[in-house]
């Protein structure tokens, strides 16, 4: 089950304008750098953002709302990124604020095909509005409905040639459920390793779910 | 050939390359022995490793190391390990491609029945009911019949195992896939005819004009 | 955050008759055998076992059913086990069937925080008998409830002295979301190692969850 | 000793051996510098550690292991990592022993309000909402005023973060703990008279005979 491996520019052509576009990342920490180097070079417009955060406007994310390639974000923080903040003010990009905790879990529902998430998180705040709430045992839920994406665009430490992946420290963070959760993921690792390298044990997204792997810079 | 063999021949032709293959206990496993040349395929076995072959070298076995019915197997290069909640995100997400199972009973609206005889035996369904609600596409490899009785039927007279039809039936003596009009029959085994395999299948069976003998590779 | 280790003997005393015991494994691999043995040993009654199956009369799971500890049984397969097949026909056991992938997302949302489990599977079969029905989205889900237990019993590979957990292979199965599911949560690791030598990227299950480590044997 | 030490410090004071704790952004973070002599705590960074300190030693950062608040920290020998689905299980879950989190305003009820301020900044919750619905216990730590304004009001004219009551809200003035009848105060800052809280406090206080001055530890 090899995969060949893609140029980071080859992976920024396939990601359409307008796509639901899932990006790993913390403050830009596991963030795909080079793959949203490619996306602001081929003048990638209209997509919309799954992600953490916005980051900040020289960082991750936050490059590619600086570039004008960004229609919408679905984050649960912004406040890093006057820019997304002002842009938002402005009306130029549609910001939707997800509990963090929500976001991974509503990810990981949308790659797990369960039908939804049902968290006290947000029960009696605006997030709740417009949304089921749903009574268990005496205690209160909101039902939060699955995400998916067109793509994800992951960062990995290490990739083998199945595309097998491990991430390192805190830069794993939504990288591995968004593996799950997209009809396209691409993995951008730091290293590439021949199959075998990586032991079964560490590995943290099994290669199945990796549709192609972005190569080393020539 | 063998009957079991016949099954797994047929059933691997369905195979694709780069597919997520999950096997059931039994029969659907003798699949992994014939996957056609040239076609690369990764195996999930449920309680937790993707990429494994069956068995192990001559004393080589590791007790940790086991599939989904308690054999020993061997890793693949590339291969990787999780736990149980991570296998069925993987299966209930749909990032099977084929799961192959075996069936007590299948019926003519394609749904089937493995894992109770109500007051006689009760197994458990394991991790059967989470692949068919959850695998791409679902194939039944069971023997046309048991103990004389067939195995198609009409309606279910044990409790399903899922509400969802399944996508193939393979058994040693035809093809049959099931559609909106019913149980389809698309292939024989070689040297089987439509009469054999109508006498032995207790469902209505949607018989074409002319049934090809199913292709079953060669070694 | 070191913990002491304590003997399985020590565990066993803690594991009152009556309680609601998860017990990790599959087919008896990744199964604590020498919490088993001391639950024998000390002639554990009236327990209720939630794990994947109850293994073989001489393996695993099942010797505690053979024993006469169990009560009740909450899982997905008992057919390797002719013997509690007998006892439950007998009425002397009581067995719940739980699909195998609803059964590790309920233990996992018991030990998450989440109101239960929307899934697919189950749907228009007798695991639906009794439990509520929900459409999402014109697709339907049950609705399928958290699972927490009174003790989680884990087999590990290597534990440290914080407590933080490895598994191997195919011996991880349900003991890392076990892990998260049980009030009083004790590990039997095959080796225990310095804080430090198990690096921070290959923890499975934190060291935080794990109230007891059961020591090496004298 | 300014206002944000006499907060953090007082804060210190309610970690208890064993516990795993989660400091919020900017002020709550400080109280990891006085966790009392003799007690050891976990610390969790919600973007996928336990286990570490900050900062790291000069010239050693890593840029794959920072705080929430995008720090670069260190691990600790026992540290561990996980993704964000696994940390806010844990959150969720009940597994953080103490969450300690800023606000913008706390009411008469214990609900605080942190993420937004609308028409004018809108931050985001970040993990604040899950940290506040699933710790066991949640601090506010917060300054008792901002720009004069009091920060405890009788009713949130801001968003609330969550439905659920905080444990307790240390400030630089006082300890508040909200009851079923209203915010108790509970302690005094040292120098500070419960006349000095009053006047900077825009909720009713239940205020006890003999308000004790909150310990702030030792160095």
């Amino acid at each position: 089950m090899r995969k060949a491996a893609i140029t980071a520019e080859a992976a920024a052509a396939l990601v359409v304008d307008g796509a639901r576009v899932m990006i790993g990342g913390f403050l830009g920490v596991g963030s795909p750098d080079r793959l949203i180097d490619a996306l602001i070079s081929r003048g990638a417009r209209g997509l919309t953002i799954i992600g953490n955060d916005t980051a900040y406007p020289t960082v991750g994310v936050g490059r590619l709302i600086e570039a004008g390639c960004v229609a919408r974000v679905e984050a649960s923080h912004i406040g890093t990124n006057p820019t997304t903040q002002r842009l938002m003010s402005d009306g130029a990009i549609e910001v939707e604020l997800i509990p963090q905790g929500t976001l991974a879990e509503r990810i990981r529902a949308g790659g797990a095909g369960l039908g939804g998430v049902l968290t006290p998180t947000g029960v009696g705040t605006m997030v709740a509005q417009g949304k089921q709430v749903i009574e268990i045992d005496g205690a209160t839920f909101l039902l939060e409905k699955p995400m998916r994406a067109d793509f994800a665009l992951l960062r990995a430490h290490e990739a083998d040639y199945c595309g097998n992946l491990t991430y390192r420290l805190t830069a794993a963070n939504f990288n591995p459920v968004m593996a799950l959760a997209a009809d396209c993921v691409i993995a951008e690792p730091d290293e590439i390793v021949p199959a075998g390298v990586i032991p079964p044990d560490a590995v943290r997204t099994p290669g199945v779910l990796v549709t192609h792997l972005v190569g080393r810079a020539r | 050939m063998d009957a079991k063999e016949t099954i797994a021949r047929r059933v691997a032709m369905e195979l694709r390359d780069g597919m997520l293959v999950n096997l059931g206990i039994g029969l659907p496993t003798l699949v992994a022995r014939f996957v056609p040349m040239g076609i690369s395929v990764a195996f999930q076995t449920e309680n937790g490793l993707i990429g494994f072959s069956a068995p192990p070298p001559e004393g080589m076995a590791n007790r940790d190391l086991v599939d989904a019915g308690g054999g020993f197997i061997a890793a693949l290069p590339g291969a990787a390990s999780f736990d149980s909640a991570t296998s069925f995100a993987l299966i209930r997400g749909g990032h099977v491609g084929l799961a192959v199972l075996g069936a007590l009973q299948v019926d003519a609206s394609g749904r089937l029945a493995s894992w109770i005889i109500p007051g006689k035996f009760t197994p458990g369904m394991g991790g059967a009911m989470d692949l068919v609600a959850g695998a791409k596409r679902v194939i039944v490899a069971m023997q046309h019949a048991a103990k004389g009785e067939p195995k198609l039927v009409e309606t279910l007279t044990l409790p399903p195992t899922a509400a969802r039809r399944v996508s193939l039936i393979v058994t040693e003596l035809a093809v049959i896939e099931p559609t909106d009009d019913g149980l389809a029959l698309r292939e024989r085994a070689p040297g089987v005819s439509v009469s054999d395999i109508l006498a032995s299948t207790g469902a209505r069976l949607i018989v074409p004009d002319d049934a090809p003998e199913m292709p079953l590779g060669c070694d």
